[in-house]
C-alpha cells in the first residue's frame, strides 16, 4: 500500500501544472520576442552557449581573452596548461559529489538515515559514469542529425573513436569526457535530498538511470550540444540550467510524488550533525571553482573571471541569507550560512562567465534573500516536504541565476550584453531556457517515477521509515 | 542502604561530586539522560519548521549510601545542585536490599 | 558585567608592553644596521619580496630559475600553465580555511562548542571576501601615493578596471586577486582559536572586519605591496610575517582581554573529537602547497622547491614535537604530532621560497620543539589561556621561521643569502620586520578590541560559556 | 608473553611458503619465456617502465601524443602545464594518504581504536618523507652501478645537486621527488589496515622505517628505476606492483604474524562510523587521479586516457561489488560498495597508462567481484584475520590489475599490445613481475617482523587491545 | 510515591510522554539504553563474517508517580507503547521513600 | 521480584551476560554510564596541562528477577564480572513490587 503509491488525487494536480507549463511555454515558442529580441543576443552567444562542442570543424577563436594566452593557432593543438587545469578540475568536481554532497545532505538527515543518503549519492556517482561513458556522451554531445534540435546521435557510445590524442579545443577530449561526466553525475545525486529518508534504494538506482538518459543528456544538449536552446541565445555558463533548475524541478516533483516523510512536520527532524554539512558545503565550494571556472575549458581570463565571480557571489549569498535569518530567526545559524553559500553557488553558476564581480555581488545577494524565503516560509505554506531543500536551493538558486545573467551579463566579459547593458531581450531568453527546462523536466520526470513505482514501487514500509533506512536498507550503522 | 538517586543539571555535576565526597562517599555512578518536567525546552527553528525540544540533557546521579546517611547526602545534593532556576532537578530515594563489592564480595555497608 | 570587560589592570599591563615594544622598534629604525647590514639584501632581495606587484611596469624576470620555462619575453603574456597551477592553488588555499581550519579548530574545543567554531570560520571568509573585493586588495596591493610606505590606495576599489584580459605578471589579475584573497580569509580566521568557547559572534565579525582594514591589509603592504619593511629587504615568501606572526599576535592579545574560560585550567577541557581535527590538519598541510608554493605565482622551479621544503619542514616538525612529547609526557599524541605538523607548516612559511630541503630540515625540527614547549610548560608558566595555542603555534613557529629564514637562505634558490652563507645582516633584518609586525598588531588588535567592547561587548555571560555557544549563539547542536 | 611473539609454528609455515615462493620464482627466471615471449614486450616498453627516469640523458619523446602539446625540442625544458599538473597530482596523492586512507581505515575499527589508526597513518608519512628525502630516493632513482639491477646509489643523498633548476623531463626534478615522496608515503600506510588495533604503536614505526628501504625502494628501482623489472618488460603504470601488491603482500605476512584479534571472528568488529570511511574513500578516488593520471609526468592526452580508466574501472568495480553482496548478502552495503571502488583503483593503477575505456571496465568488474569473495568466503574459509582486508583488496586487487594490464594493453594507447591484441607473453611476463615482488616482499617482511619483535615487541598486551589502543598508547579518546 | 521503570522500543517514547502528561504527569526522566530479550537483534554481515547483534536500541523512561496513580500510569504506558510485536517492553515498580525537588526544598508528593 | 543492578566493567559485559543467560534470564537493560570510586581515572594531559579523570566509563546492568533467583543471579555476577583489579564494580539489589510485560500485559513473574 505504501511501496507503491496511489496517486490519483496527485495525478490529476500534475495534469493541471503540466497543462498550464504547456501553455507558458508554446506562447513563448510562438510569440514574437523569440524570433525579434533574441535575436541580436542569440546571434553573439551562439558561439559562447556551444563552447563545449569546440572541438568541432573551424579552430574558432573561444573566448577573446583566451587568445592573449594561446596565440591563434592556425590548427588545434594541446595546451599543458589547458589541460593540466581542466584535469583537476575535473578531480575536484569528481569532489564535490563523492565526499562533498554526499556529506553535506548526510549531516542535514537524521541519524538513522545518513549512511543511506551517503550509499545513494556514491552509488549514482557509479552508475552515471558508467552509463555516461556507454551513451550518455554521445547522445549529449554529438551531432544528432535530423533530430539535432533536440538530442545528439550515437557516434561516441563507448566513446568509439576517441583515443589518447583525440582533442576537444585544446585539451585532450578523454578529458573533456571525464569533466562532463561528473558534471552528469552530480546532477541526479543533487535530487535524492528532496526525498531523503523515505526512498527505496532499488527505486533510486532505477530511477536515476532513466532520468539521467530523458532528463539531462537532452536538456544538455539542448544547451551546450547545439540543441535549440543554444540556438535560440539561452546564455548557461556551468549550468544553471542544465544541472540546478533540472535537478531542483526533478526534486519537487519527486517529494510530492513519494509524499511527507512521516511525523512532518511536527516532529523535530532537525540536522543530526551540522559538522559533515560543513565539510560537504566547503567542499563544494572550492570544488565549484572546478564546476565554474571548469566550464571555461582553459585556464585563461575566463576561467579567471569565472572563479573571482563564483567566490563573491557565494560570500554575499551566504552572508545575506545569514543576515535575513538573523532578523527573521533571531539567530544566525550554521545551517543558514552554507544553505545561502549553496544557494550562491548555484546562482551563479549561469552567469559566472558573463558577469563581473559587481553583478556576481548581486546575484549572491539575491539568492540568499530568495532561497531564503523560498526554503522556509514559502515552503511551509505551500505544505510539500523537500526534505534539503532542492528545489528551494538549487531550483529557485539556478531560476534566480539564469533571470540574472540576462541582467547583469558585461559583453566585455562574455561577449554578450545584459539588460543593464540595454539588451532586455536576453532576459527573455534566459526565461524562455528556464521554462522549456522545467517543463520538460517536470513532466518527464513524473513519468519515470510513475515507471519506477510500478516496477519496484518508489517509498520504503512505515515501520523501514521510522527506524530508519540504514539499518533496513543496508544493514549498517553509525555509532 | 538507599540509592539516592538524583536528577541535576549537567554543569552542577562537579559541584555535586565534591559535596559528596566531602561526605566521605567514595563512590558514586553517573548517567547522561534527557529529562521532561516544567522547565520546557527552547524551540528550535529549522528551514522554517519550528519544533519544541521537550527533552532537555540532564545529568543522573546514582548513589548508594549507608541508612545514616542518607539525610546528609541529600542535603549536600541540593545545597550543590541548586540554582533556584526551574529545571535544578529531583532527588529520590530508593530502597537497597543488597550490596555486594565485586572485586572483593564483601557485602552491604562494608561494600559501599 | 562580564559582556563588556572592565580592563583597568589588563589596560595598564598592555600599555606597558606597548611602549616597551616602541622602544625596541624605535631602535631598530634608527640604528646603524638598518642602513648596514641590510642594504645588500635589500637590493638583492627587493625584486622578491615584492613579486606580487609583478603586473608593474617592467617585466622584470622574478625568480631567475623561473627563466626556463618560461623564457624572457619582451612583454607580459598569459601563461596557461601558470595559470591552472595559481587557480588551484586559490582552490585549495581556500580549502584551508574551509573545511580545513574550520575542522582543525571545531575538533579541539568541546562539544558544545563545535559548531561556533565552524560557523566563526564559515563567516570570516565570507565577510573577508566581500571587505577583500570592495578595498582590501585595492588597499593592499595599489601605489599609496605619499603613504606609499605604510599603505596602498584607492584605485582598485571593487576591482575597478581590471578586466577579464588584465594581467598579473603570467596570470589575469583576477586570479592573483583571488588567491590573494584566500589569504586575507585564512589569517583573520586563525585568531578564533585564542578565544574559542567565550566570543560573541557578533563580536567576532565586528572585531574581524575591523582587524582586516586595521592590522592584516598595512601589514601585506609593508611587506608585499612595496612598504617599508620590503624596501628594507625583510625576507617573507608565504606570509611567515603577514599571516602568522600577525595573527599570533592578535591571538595573544584577543585571549589576554577576553579572560581565561571559566573552569580554565582545572576543568577538562580535552579536545572532544580529533578525528575532525586530523581531517583539518590533512587538509592544512596538502592546502599550504597552495599557500607556499602557489606563492612563486608559477608553476615553475621555485614552486617545485617550496613544495619541496614544506613537506621536508613539515614532518621533520610533526615528528619533533611527536618525538619531545614521548620523551616528556610519556605517549605520543594525536594531538601533539598533528600541532607539530601546522607548527612546521607555519615554520617553513616565509622561508619555502629562500632554502633549501636541508634549511627545512632544521627550520621543521626548531619549530616543532620549540612551539612545542611555548604551548605546554611555557604556557602554562604564564598563565594566560590562549585555548587553541594560535600564538604558541602560529606567532612563535611564524617568528622562528621568519629569524630561520634569515639564517639558511641560500643564494642559489631565493636570490638573498642568510647567515649561514656569510650574511648576519639578514637575520638582523628578519628580526626588524618582525618587530615592526608585533608591535603594530598589538597596539592594533588592542585598540579594535576596545572598541568592539564599547559597541557590543566581547564576552558571553557565564552560562551561556557553560552551556555552550553552540545552543545559545546558534541554537544548534552536534547529535 | 604477548609483547614478543613466539613464532614456531608460524616460521615453519612461513619458511614452507617462502621455499615455494623460491621455487616459483627460479622457474620463472630461468625457464624460456623470460628470454622469448617477453622480448618484444620488453623492447617496446623499456622505456615506457623507466619512465621516470626520464631526467636521463637523451631527450626522447616519452609519449607519442605528449608531442602534439609539447612540439618536439632539442633539449629538455621547462613546461608549465605539466609542472602545473605535476604539482597538484603531488598535492592530491598527499591528500589520498592525510586524510583520505587515515579516513578509510579510521572508520573501518572500532571506535576505541580510530584514533591510533589515523596516528599511524600520519606518523608514517611524517617518517616516510624524511626518509624518502634522507636516501630513499636515491637508492630508488638513482644508477646503483654493479648492482643496478636490484638497487640504486647514494648520488643523491639529501637530494645532493638537485636544485631549482634540475629538471627531470619537462618539470623541476623537485616536483618529481615529491611526487614520489607520496608514493613511498602512501606504501606503508596502506599496511597498517591489517594489523589495526593491536600493534605497537612503537613497532609500527620501526617496522614501517625498515620495510620503505628493504622491501619498497628495491621494488621501485626493480619497475621503475631501471631494475631488472623493468628490463624483463613489465607493465606496471601507476604502481599496482611497486605500492599494492607489495602492501598487499605486507599486511598478509604481518595479519598472520601477529595474530588475530581478541574476539575474532565472534565478537562484533563492524565499523564504527562508516561516513568517515566514506569521506576517505572518496578522498582516495580523487587523490587516484594525482596518483594514476599523474604518474603520465605530463598534463597530455595519456595522463587524460589515465584519468577516464580510472573513473570507468572504479565505478565499475565498486557497482559490481555492490550487485554481488546485493545478491549474496540480500543487502547492498556502503562498506561493500566503497570497497569495491577500492578495489577497483587498486586494480586499474597498472593498467591506466595502457588500456583504453573498455579495457578498463573489464578489469574493475573483474576486481570488484574477485576481491569481494577474497575478503569474504574465501577469507573466512582461511581464517587469517586481515583486519581491514589489505590483501584482499590491495594484494588481489593488484594481482588482478598486473595480469589484466597483459591482456588489455592497447599499442596505441601505452605502446606496448596485450593478450588480446596478440601478445600473450606479456601475460607472462607480468606475472614474473607479481611474482618476483611477492617473493621478495614476502620474505623481507618476515625478516623484519621478526626484528622488530626482538627489539620492541609488535604486539600490545591484551588489556590494552581490549581498552583500545587510543587510550592506552595515545592517552587521547573520541567522544 | 513509586518509582515507575518502563523499557520501551524507542519510536514510541511521544507516544508515552503524552500518555502520561494526559495523565497530568508533569515529568519524568528518559535514557538511552540496550536491551536484551526474546526479541532476538539481526545478524550482521561485515566482510563475510556474520555476528550476532543480541543488544537492541531500547528507551528507559522513569517517572516517580504518587502511590495513587501508579495503577493509571502503567495502563497509559501499555496502551500507548504496545505494539503487539516481541520487544515491546516492560514495565517495573519500584518503592520510592522520599522524594525532594532541588529548586525549592519541597519533598515528597509535591516534590513531583 | 528484584531488580539486580550492577556497575561492571565495560568488557565484561558478555561474560556477564552469558552468565545471566545460564541462569535461564531472558532479558536484561543495559545502560553506558560513568562510574566515580576507588579506582582513580588516569590523568590527560593536554597542551601542557594535566587533568584528572575522575569518570571512567563502566556499564550498568537491570536485570528483574524473581525473588528466588537473586542469589544466584548475584553469584553468577561476581564470577562473570570479576577480575580481582580495584573498579571491578558493584552490585545492588532493589525490591520490585510489579512487573508487567507490554506485549501481552501479563503481570509480575509471569512477565519476566
Ligand atoms: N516525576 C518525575 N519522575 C522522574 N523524573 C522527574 C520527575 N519530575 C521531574 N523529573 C526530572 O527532573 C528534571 C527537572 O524537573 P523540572 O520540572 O523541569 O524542574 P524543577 O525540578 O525545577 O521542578 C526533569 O527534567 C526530569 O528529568
Ligand atoms: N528481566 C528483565 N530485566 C530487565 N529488563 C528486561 C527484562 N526482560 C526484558 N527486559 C527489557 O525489555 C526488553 C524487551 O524484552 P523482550 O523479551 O525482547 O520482549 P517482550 O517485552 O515483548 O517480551 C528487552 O530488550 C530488555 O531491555
Ligand atoms: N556507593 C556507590 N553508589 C553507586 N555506585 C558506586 C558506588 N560505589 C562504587 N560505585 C560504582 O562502582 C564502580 C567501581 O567502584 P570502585 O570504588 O572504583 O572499585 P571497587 O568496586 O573495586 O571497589 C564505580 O566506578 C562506580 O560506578
Amino acid at each position: 500500500m505504501r511501496g507503491k503509491l496511489k496517486m490519483t488525487t496527485f495525478a490529476k494536480y500534475m495534469c493541471g501544472v503540466v497543462a498550464a507549463l504547456f501553455l507558458v511555454a508554446l506562447f513563448h515558442t510562438g510569440s514574437a520576442f523569440a524570433e525579434d529580441a533574441t535575436q541580436a543576443a542569440a546571434a553573439q552567444s551562439a558561439q559562447m552557449t556551444e563552447f563545449q562542442v569546440a572541438q568541432a570543424e573551424e579552430p574558432k577563436a573561444e573566448e577573446p581573452l583566451a587568445e592573449a594566452g594561446e596565440g591563434a593557432e592556425p590548427e588545434a593543438t594541446l595546451d599543458t596548461g589547458d589541460t593540466a587545469w581542466m584535469i583537476v578540475a575535473t578531480a575536484i568536481v569528481l569532489m564535490m559529489s563523492i565526499p562533498g554532497l554526499a556529506l553535506f545532505y548526510g549531516g542535514l538527515v537524521r541519524k538513522k538515515g545518513v549512511l543511506a543518503v551517503l550509499m545513494q549519492v556514491f552509488t549514482i556517482v557509479c552508475l552515471m559514469t558508467l552509463l555516461w561513458y556507454a551513451v550518455g556522451y554521445s547522445l549529449a554531445s554529438t551531432d544528432g542529425g535530423a533530430l539535432n534540435a533536440y538530442i545528439g546521435g550515437f557516434d561516441k557510445v563507448f566513446l568509439a573513436g576517441v583515443g589518447a590524442d583525440t582533442l576537444s579545443g585544446t585539451i585532450p577530449e578523454s578529458v573533456f569526457f571525464t569533466f562532463q561526466l561528473t558534471f552528469a553525475a552530480i546532477t541526479p545525486a543533487l535530487i535524492v535530498g528532496a526525498f531523503a529518508d523515505r526512498m527505496k534504494f532499488s527505486a533510486v538506482c532505477i530511477f536515476m538511470c532513466l532520468w539521467l538518459i530523458v532528463v539531462y543528456v537532452p536538456v544538455w544538449h539542448w544547451v551546450w550540444g547545439g540543441g535549440f536552446l543554444s540556438e535560440d541565445g539561452v546564455l548557461d555558463f556551468a549550468g544553471g540550467t542544465v544541472v540546478h533548475i533540472n535537478a531542483g524541478v526533478a526534486a519537487l516533483v519527486a517529494c510530492i510524488f513519494l509524499g511527507k516523510r512521516v511525523g512532518y512536520p511536527t516532529e523535530n527532524m532537525a540536522p543530526h550533525n551540522l559538522v559533515l554539512s560543513v565539510i560537504g558545503a566547503s567542499m563544494l565550494w572550492v570544488g565549484w571553482f572546478g564546476f565554474n571556472a571548469g566550464s571555461a575549458l582553459g585556464a585563461n581570463g575566463a576561467a579567471g573571471m569565472a572563479m573571482l565571480a563564483t567566490q563573491v557571489a557565494t560570500a554575499a549569498a551566504a552572508l545575506s541569507w545569514m543576515f535575513v535569518e538573523w532578523i527573521v530567526h533571531k539567530k544566525p545559524s550554521v545551517l543558514g550560512i552554507i544553505s545561502g553559500a549553496i544557494a550562491g553557488l548555484v546562482a551563479i553558476t549561469p552567469a559566472c562567465g558573463f558577469v563581473d564581480g559587481w553583478g556576481a555581488l548581486w546575484i549572491g545577494i539575491a539568492a540568499g534573500v530568495l532561497c531564503f524565503f523560498c526554503s522556509t516560509s514559502i515552503k511551509r505554506a505551500l505544505g510539500y516536504d523537500d526534505s534539503l531543500d532542492v528545489w528551494g536551493i538549487h531550483g529557485v538558486g539556478g531560476i534566480v541565476g539564469a533571470i540574472l545573467t540576462g541582467v547583469f551579463a558585461v559583453e566585455a566579459i562574455g561577449g554578450t550584453a545584459g539588460l543593464l547593458e540595454g539588451n532586455p531581450g536576453q532576459v527573455l531568453t534566459q526565461i524562455w531556457g528556464i521554462v522549456a527546462t522545467i517543463v520538460w523536466c517536470a513532466i518527464a520526470t513524473f513519468v519515470i517515477l510513475i515507471i519506477t513505482n510500478i516496477l519496484v514501487g518508489v517509498r520504503v514500509s512505515e515501520p523501514v521509515e521510522i527506524e530508519g533506512l540504514d539499518i533496513n536498507l543496508h544493514g549498517e550503522t553509525v555509532q | 542502604m538507599k540509592l539516592v538517586m538524583a536528577i541535576i543539571k549537567p554543569f552542577k555535576l562537579d559541584e555535586v561530586r565534591q559535596a559528596l565526597t566531602e561526605l566521605g562517599l567514595q563512590g558514586m555512578t553517573v548517567t547522561e539522560v534527557k529529562g521532561y518536567g516544567r522547565q520546557k525546552g527552547h524551540t528550535e527553528i529549522y528551514r522554517g519548521a519550528e519544533y519544541a525540544v521537550n527533552f532537555l540533557p540532564k545529568i543522573k546521579i546514582e548513589v548508594v549510601v549507608p541508612a545514616t546517611v542518607v539525610e546528609n547526602a541529600v542535603d549536600a545534593i541540593v545545597a550543590a545542585a541548586k540554582t533556584g532556576q526551574i529545571g535544578d532537578g529531583k532527588i529520590f530515594v530508593v530502597p537497597v536490599e543488597q550490596t555486594v563489592r565485586i572485586r572483593t564480595g564483601e557485602t552491604n555497608d562494608s561494600a559501599l
